[in-house]
């Protein structure tokens, strides 16, 4: 189907267009092309998807191109639309579109407009490219190209030195994970002959089983490519520095799209990860521990931004411990819904910073529903199907995770349990962040947001995306699951408001209430508290303090990273010797010694005839010796 | 047309002393020329052109020119660089332009006569022959330190160049002794067969000639000085062309003549261009001068090819020498972008820039471009040429290939801090005013650009080239 | 000729390197630039009459004839030698070959 | 076959001629004149009696030998004593008020250095080598009131009469134990152990005198303060000729002698080879006055010159056409470098022989700076010049007899004389401090150019000068 390629086109174009025009167009032509093309690649893959359910859920594929062919490889550009990526494509498109739209009014007074959505749209081009491409080489493309968005964008605010810094580390950061990935490339390729994704997995079903080593490697490689992209435990540093970018980045690459890439990675390589116990517990051991260290980071945090990446880090922590426990579709699900409320959450905060003229921190603010109606609604919504509060999308989905593992022959209990805690925390730090934002009394400046703003959060144009993303938030969960099940070719996976009904167990009614004991714990302590203690845990130095202290710095990470590795190449790089180059020393010496031989040698010319002659005769002398004893 | 008439009407060309326009229409003219015979498609040999004149009988050496898939593409790379080296360097050179160009036209054809000689002393006569107009160009126009680096350029070169002659010569006397004819024709002593020390110490001559010019570590130590204080087209030209000599020698020569030899020698092949990918990559980020970080860098990049070759794989010989040209545009294209800030700045040093994007919009947009190629992203020339190298050498050596593949991590380090360093950030209060590109430079860079973007998408067209050379290469082990 | 075959050929050549040797040290003890060219001569000297004691060991005239060719030219070469002596006594007012060290390094 | 004496003949008549003309009517053009026709001659007469020599071993007496390679030799020399004589006129205006004695001297040297190539005994050797000798005494002191000129005479004086001293004890003792003065006859006849160690001594003696003439190391140290002090023409011709000229005689005695056949004289003469190449170059390499650092790259260039004489000991065809094509190299590059300096210093009082007054150069005298330029490249061997096929015969004469240490130290060698050359070439290139004001004889200008074409010429196509020489050999009754 040749308007598959439609698709990544379109945001390709519209990235050309926007670059080869040097922001020399008008915004408003720039703000029709940059949500413009993006905006049509998801009524285009609306019309794919349709085309694909019609013809029973067949697999389509785009038309292909030879990309290079060296040897036993040939790789193609060629498109490849499964149920899979048909979900990614949508989500990427669509909140993409919306995403774009709200950016429109939020990024209207800023410089470098153009520039702007130039690398927005570049990005949904990688993306796409990561989700539809058919090998692993294609992926390995989008995989790079959008981690160079999220450079570009984290960085677009290119006057500020810090942004810069943490546009770098982002890079770098997934550059540690995309080398992994890359080795993984490597490895495939010499063990499966091939990069197609598809036909890789067919030579695993058939030749490899669950002793298979390679298998293993391959995927505890892959593993570390996705830890690195999905910002999870040890290589999630990077994200909560990326707040740096503006919030519409923030809420399309770091929370909806790219950040979950390597969740589809993970879902992409579902039947060579099947094969690896190891591999697929080290998935969950990984998810799980960020979800847990993410969790009570979020909690100290009082930059409403950060709140919010970690939180992402946490959830798409329950991604992998889902994808980890085998709950693929649960896990795919999660990804699916997280993208609409944390899309939401963020378009929400972006409101809100630019409402307090870019103030992020949260103690600043409070009472804020009242000046911004629009944004406090979303955030509910939005907060409330993070913390899964029955029926909204995201209860469907966190149940079903933990469900799943509950239903974990091993460890289940012990899982379930961490999980249910950190749900407790996700619902803790959910209204923390709303008592802090919206309620009570102003607690710093408050400004007037003059009416016609292009971003001002009461307009109709910038309401339509809160509106659509806030109905998916609610509603996404009705409908998607049953979809999403089939990807896996699950029948039996557990079903969360069914299944208490039907079961009314113990555990499952447990997982049912638990999130909303959070709830009411947290509007409990966050609503009658005085503000001052939030404040107070942590500055003082009670046990209290310093854990908050421990977790507010992301559990010390950065701290260990810092001193063990970047101190040191930083330190040794700048020093003066090694500016110089050691090795050049070889040569240096060289030098010295021809040098030196030359002055010895010089000082023999003295210019005495008496001395010359007497080198002469010493001359003869030698030669003598040489040709009668020698 | 014949690779001869070319050559030679290069040289004709060279000895008219005349400036800029000349010297560009002499390039855009080999650039044609050059799409001209690709587009005729080689004869039934493989060759695309081929010439025969007698030289000195005496010793059977004689000027044999043979265009080949390799030798074309390596042309094709020269004449666009020889063009981008007159543009970028239209306005920098004030004085003597005339000798200037002059000096730019007989390196370049001195590099057209090594990517086309099959004689090897005739090789060897080009070999060096490119270095004197080349130590010219960084003596006269060089900045401060000029002595110094053009110096070093020329030792290194001429004695590493000195021991190949030495086995250029052995090599034709054990032919001489086994045949009974004197002949320095590449395709006759291809087939010769050598005792294993002597292939050994031979291939160790021609090895560490390819390899300063390279250059790896430990003997890349002239590229540095050599690069900081070269005008800007004499760091294009160095960059771009001169250091693929050496990669050419390797894949040309080394491996051909010696087969058996240089199997043996993959671990230290291998071995040193990881050190070289490594090393390179680290000091990069050492440096504070925008065009010694990008000199280091080039070495890095080279070790890449080395590693490509001594993995002794399809994958990896064509990985390596798509790198070879991709990495001829990007670099050469740092080295401008370098060239032009230090003629605006007058300074190389990064503390003395910073927040340039500011000033400069387009010149941020297209250093940032060359800066991403240069990392390795997938859709640009140079990964394809990273990802091959390391596909191939993947089967050959796990650990080697793994400790090189982390070389593409440090690339981003030493990438984006020369980003940020020069363009992002508050903008230095020293730099008061700054012209942006203009119409010449960019439309410059747009060409460089698109052989990147095209290299990176349709690989095809360099691969299809080199195909025919691979495929000998293949049949000899 | 049966006087000269009595003295055996090594006492001949030994007094040659001594005579060679005694011009040698003159060259390197003497100062004075006419003593540095008497010394030469006596070294040439030497030559010659090793020349001869070889010419009388195969008794035959060539190395007396070689002892004319080094007497000529020894002659010649001490003519120029003194023609520079003077010279030299002119421009450095002195015959003290050290002090014509002005070219060195 | 008396003919083929003709050009000795004729250049001694013009030297009588000459020297008889002086003493009745003093003029420095008429002299001059005189010269320049009587080298001519000298030279074309050569072609008239080639025939001889062509297919016939010529023998004159038993001290000369003419053969086709002597008269290569002649020819060579005597263009170089052609192109300095044309340079003298001008040059010697400024140093002397007697000229004409000049070209007496300078043609009796001549004379020598072309009996050289053709002589077969150890007489017409001595004969030869103190013709050149004794002239050059005087060549060197001639400028009449400078110092440098005859400190560098006296030093010449006494050291090369140690020089010759030492060589006619060489000979001395070989003739004691062989009893033979001609080369050919020379090896030891009795085979008595005192034959042997009198042979012995003897031929290392006469290769230390030998050595003297040659500066090779360790009897170096001489040449630079005499290639320093003399006066630049001079200075030249002590390079070119006068070592060409014993370089010749030295391949003729060792081919005919079968010296190398013993093997601790060719290990000492390749262990004088290695040091001069490897000394030689290392005394140059800072060296800020540009004839003295000419005078230690000769002792380098003498150094791997050796290589032939090893080499022609084993094969006598390849290893005589190296040797004549390295030191035909050898004397165009030298005769253009030192033509360089000439051609400066023809108008000022003072040798301009110093790297700072060459600064500049290619930018002051374009012609002369680029003319020294490829002067340098060439004496460093790089392509495009002579001198890197004058290069490749060494190479290729060492690696085809597999003389490794001399490869080695011929590789050692040249890339530390890179370094020097190159030092040169970069002063040329470098902004002019200041303005050089002397101005520079037409005369002496064209002919540097000439020689700079030649170097370029035979660098981009040697086969010429290579079928030339080859032809010369094709007769060679020796071989």
């Amino acid at each position: 189907m040749t308007s598959l390629w439609l698709i990544p086109a379109l945001p390709l174009a519209g990235f050309l267009i926007l670059v080869l025009t040097e922001g020399r167009l008008p915004r408003s032509v720039v703000a029709w092309i940059g949500a413009g093309s993006v905006g049509i690649a998801a009524v285009i893959t609306g019309y794919v998807a349709w085309q694909f359910l019609a013809h029973d859920n067949a697999t389509i594929v785009s038309s292909e191109w030879l990309w290079f062919s060296v040897g036993s490889m040939e790789i193609s550009f060629r498109l490849w639309i499964d149920e899979l990526s048909l979900v990614m494509t949508g989500v990427i498109t669509g909140v993409g579109f919306l995403i774009h739209w709200y950016a429109t009014g939020y990024m209207s007074e800023e410089e470098g407009y153009s520039r702007f959505f130039a690398y927005m749209n570049l990005f949904v081009f990688a993306m796409l490219m990561l989700v539809m491409g058919d090998s692993l080489l294609l992926l390995f493309l989008g995989w790079e190209g959008v981690g160079l968005c999220s450079y570009l964008l984290i960085g677009f605010f290119h006057k500020v030195p810090e942004f810069g810094y943490a546009a770098r580390k982002a890079f770098v950061v997934t550059r540690v994970g995309d080398t992994f990935f890359l080795i993984a490339l490597f490895l495939i390729f010499w063990q499966v002959g091939t990069l197609d994704v598809q036909e890789g997995l067919a030579f695993a079903r058939a030749n490899w089983d669950e002793s298979t080593t390679v298998n293993t490697i391959i995927c505890l490689l892959l593993l570390g490519g996705a830890v690195g992209k999905s910002a999870q435990i040890p290589l999630q540093t990077w994200l909560p520095d990326a707040m740096a970018g503006p919030t519409p980045v923030s809420a399309l690459i770091h929370a909806a799209t790219m950040v979950t890439a390597g969740v589809y990675l993970i879902a992409r390589m579902q039947g060579m990860f099947e094969l690896s116990e190891l591999a697929m517990l080290c998935v969950t051991l990984v998810g799980l521990a960020t979800l847990f260290i993410a969790s009570f980071t979020a909690l100290v945090q009082s930059d409403i931004k950060r709140v919010l990446a970690f939180s992402t880090m946490s959830q798409i922590g329950y991604m992998f411990f889902a994808l980890g426990l085998g709950a693929w579709s649960a896990g795919f699900f999660h990804l699916v819904t997280h993208a609409f409320f944390k899309a939401l959450l963020f378009l929400a905060s972006g409101s809100v910073i630019l409402a307090m003229h870019h103030e992020q921190d949260m103690f600043k603010m409070g009472g804020l529903r009242k000046i911004l109606p629009v944004p406090y609604y979303a955030m509910l919504i939005g907060s409330a199907a993070l913390a899964a509060l029955p029926l909204t999308a995201g209860f469907f989905s966190k149940d079903a995770i933990l469900l799943g593992a509950w239903d974990e022959p091993n460890y289940g209990g012990l899982f379930w349990t961490g999980a249910i805690v950190a749900a407790v925390l996700t619902s803790l730090y959910t209204v923390r962040m709303i008592a802090l934002t919206f309620w009570g009394e102003p607690r710093g400046k408050t400004y007037e947001i003059s009416a016609d703003s292009l971003w001002n959060p009461n307009r109709v144009r910038t309401v339509m995306p809160f509106l659509i993303l806030g109905v998916l938030s609610i509603f996404g969960g009705w409908i998607g699951f049953e979809f999403t099940k089939q990807l896996f070719n699950e029948t039996e996976a557990p079903h969360g408001l069914l299944y208490v009904i039907q079961h009314l167990d113990f555990v499952p009614v447990l997982t049912f209430l638990i999130p909303l004991l959070g709830i009411v714990l947290g509007i409990l302590f966050f609503r009658l508290s005085e503000d001052d203690q939030f404040r107070k845990g942590i500055t003082d130095n009670s046990l209290s303090g310093i854990l908050s202290k421990y977790w507010h710095s992301g559990w010390g990470f950065d701290w260990v990273y810092d001193r063990f590795i970047v101190w040191p190449f930083v330190t040794i790089a700048r020093t003066r010797t090694n500016k110089n180059d050691i090795v050049d020393l070889i040569f240096k010496t060289l030098k010295f010694f021809a040098s030196l031989f030359h002055h010895i040698l010089s000082m023999l010319q003295t210019g005495h005839i008496r001395w010359y002659a007497f080198t002469m005769f010493g001359g003869i002398l030698i030669v003598l010796v040489l040709v009668m004893w020698v | 047309m014949l690779a001869a008439g070319g050559v030679a009407w290069i040289s004709e060309r060279i000895h008219v002393n005349l400036p800029r326009w000349l010297s560009l229409l002499t390039f855009i003219g080999v650039t044609a020329w050059v799409g001209a015979v690709w587009l005729g498609g080689p004869d039934q040999s493989g060759l695309y052109a081929n010439q025969f004149i007698e030289w000195i009988p005496r010793f059977g050496i004689n000027l044999i020119f043979q265009i080949d898939g390799l030798s074309l593409l390596l042309i094709g790379l020269t004449a666009i660089l020889g063009v981008a080296a007159v543009v970028s360097s239209w306005t920098e050179t004030k004085q003597r332009t005339g000798f200037f160009q002059f000096n730019v036209l007989w390196v370049m054809a001195g590099v057209v006569g090594v990517f086309s000689s099959f004689d090897l002393l005739l090789f060897f006569f080009f070999w060096e022959v490119m270095l004197i107009p080349m130590y010219f160009l960084i003596a006269i126009w060089g900045h401060e330190d000029k002595e110094y680096a053009a110096m070093k350029f020329f030792l290194f070169t001429q004695i590493s160049g000195l021991l190949m002659l030495v086995a250029i010569i052995a090599l034709v006397w054990v032919n001489y002794e086994a045949t009974n004819t004197l002949t320095f024709s590449y395709e006759a002593l291809l087939g010769l067969e050598l005792e294993g020390s002597i292939a050994r110490l031979l291939m160790l001559g021609f090895f560490i000639a390819f390899v300063t010019k390279l250059p790896s570590v430990p003997v890349h130590t002239w590229l540095p000085d050599a690069h900081t204080q070269a005008p800007t087209a004499g760091s294009v030209i160095l960059a771009g062309i001169l250091l693929k000599t050496g990669a050419y020698g390797i894949i040309r020569f080394v491996i051909t003549l010696f087969p058996e030899a240089s199997q043996d020698f993959w671990f230290w092949g291998m071995l040193l261009g990881v050190i070289s990918i490594l090393y390179g990559g680290y000091l990069a980020y050492s440096q504070t001068d925008f065009k010694r970080l990008v000199a280091y860098s080039s070495i890095a990049h080279m070790g890449f090819v080395l590693v490509g070759v001594y993995s002794f794989t399809t994958l990896g010989m064509q990985g390596a020498i798509v790198t070879v040209i991709a990495h001829g545009f990007s670099t050469a294209a740092l080295f401008m972008m370098a060239g032009a800030l230090q003629e605006r700045l007058h300074s190389r040093e990064m503390s003395d820039m910073g927040g340039l994007w500011q000033k400069a919009p387009r010149m941020g947009a297209v250093t940032m471009f060359f800066v991403v190629a240069s990392v390795g992203m997938p859709g640009l020339g140079n990964f394809i040429g990273e990802f091959l190298v390391l596909v191939g050498a993947f089967n050959k050596s796990i650990v080697l290939t793994v400790l090189a593949t982390f070389g593409v991590v440090v690339a981003a380090v030493y990438g984006l801090s020369l980003m940020q360093r020069s363009f992002q950030g508050e903008l230095n209060p020293r730099v008061s005013e700054m012209q942006d590109f203009g119409v010449r430079e960019m439309s410059l860079m747009a060409v460089l650009m698109i052989a990147l973007i095209w290299i990176g998408v349709h690989p095809q067209t360099v691969l299809a080239l080199s195909d025919g050379f691979v495929q000998i290469l293949e049949v000899i082990p | 000729m049966d006087a000269v075959l009595n003295i055996p050929l090594e006492h001949v050549l030994f007094l040659s390197i001594i005579l060679f040797l005694i011009g040698a040290f003159g060259i390197l003890i003497r100062r004075n630039v006419i003593f540095v060219l008497l010394s030469l001569e006596i070294m040439m000297n030497a030559a010659a009459l090793a020349f001869i004691a070889a010419g009388a060991r195969w008794g035959e005239p060539d190395g007396q004839v070689m002892f004319m060719f080094i007497l000529a030219l020894a002659a010649a070469e001490v003519a120029v030698g003194l023609g520079l002596v003077v010279q030299l006594s002119r421009r450095f007012q002195t015959l003290d070959i050290d002090r014509a060290e002005e070219l060195n390094g | 076959m008396f003919q083929a004496g003709l050009p000795y003949l004729i250049l001694t008549t013009g030297l009588i001629v000459l020297m008889v003309g002086v003493s009745i009517h003093r003029s420095h053009q008429v002299a001059w004149s005189l010269t320049v026709l009587t080298l001519i001659a000298t030279f074309i007469s050569h072609f008239f009696v080639y025939e001889a020599v062509a297919t016939d071993i010529v023998v004159i007496t038993e001290l000369f030998r003419v053969d086709s390679i002597a008269y290569f030799f002649n020819a060579v020399f005597l263009l170089a004593t052609l192109v300095l004589v044309l340079f003298a006129q001008v040059f010697l205006d400024r140093r002397t008020k007697f000229t004409e004695e000049f070209y007496v001297l300078i043609l009796a040297a001549t004379l020598g250095a072309m009996m050289l190539p053709a002589s077969t005994h150890f007489a017409s050797l001595i004969l030869g080598l103190e013709v050149i000798s004794i002239s050059l005494y005087a060549l060197i002191a001639y400028p009449d009131h400078a110092r440098p000129p005859l400190e560098a005479g006296l030093k010449y004086l006494v050291l090369s009469g140690v020089g010759t001293a030492t060589l006619l004890m060489g000979m001395a003792f070989i003739y004691a134990a062989s009893g033979n003065l001609d080369f050919s006859s020379i090896h030891i006849t009795d085979g008595s152990m005192e034959g042997e160690i009198l042979f012995l001594i003897g031929n290392t003696l006469f290769w230390c005198g030998i050595a003297f003439k040659l500066s090779l190391v360790p009897f170096h140290i001489w040449t630079p303060d005499v290639y320093h002090g003399a006066p630049s023409v001079v200075t030249a011709f002590l390079a070119t000729v006068s070592k060409g000229a014993v370089f010749a005689v030295v391949l003729r005695y060792v081919i005919e002698a079968d010296i190398l056949s013993s093997d601790t004289i060719s290990n000492a003469i390749m262990l004088i080879a290695c040091a001069s190449m490897v000394i030689g170059n290392l005394l140059a390499l800072l060296q800020n006055n540009l004839k003295r650092l000419l005078a230690y790259s000769s002792i380098a260039h003498m150094g791997y010159l050796l290589i032939v004489v090893f080499l022609i000991s084993v094969n006598t065809s390849l290893g005589y056409e190296s040797a004549l094509f390295y030191l035909v190299s050898y004397f165009v590059m030298t005769l253009a470098a030192f033509g360089v300096i000439i051609a400066l210093s023809s108008k000022s009082e003072t040798e301009v022989d110093t790297l700072n007054g060459i600064s500049g150069l290619l930018w002051t005298k374009p012609a002369a700076g680029a003319v020294l330029i490829a002067a340098a490249l060439s004496l460093a061997g790089i392509p495009l010049t002579v001198g890197f096929f004058a290069k490749y015969y060494l190479f290729t004469a060492g690696i085809s007899e597999g003389m490794w240490p001399l490869v080695v130290c011929l590789v050692l060698g040249s890339g530390l004389g890179i370094f020097y050359y190159v030092r040169i070439i970069f002063r040329t290139l470098e902004k002019p401090q200041e303005e050089l004001s002397v101005s520079v004889p037409w005369l002496g200008l064209s002919i540097t150019v000439l020689l700079a074409l030649a170097i370029i010429v035979f660098g981009l196509y040697p086969t010429p000068l290579v079928d030339l020489i080859r032809a010369i050999l094709v007769f060679p009754p020796t071989l």
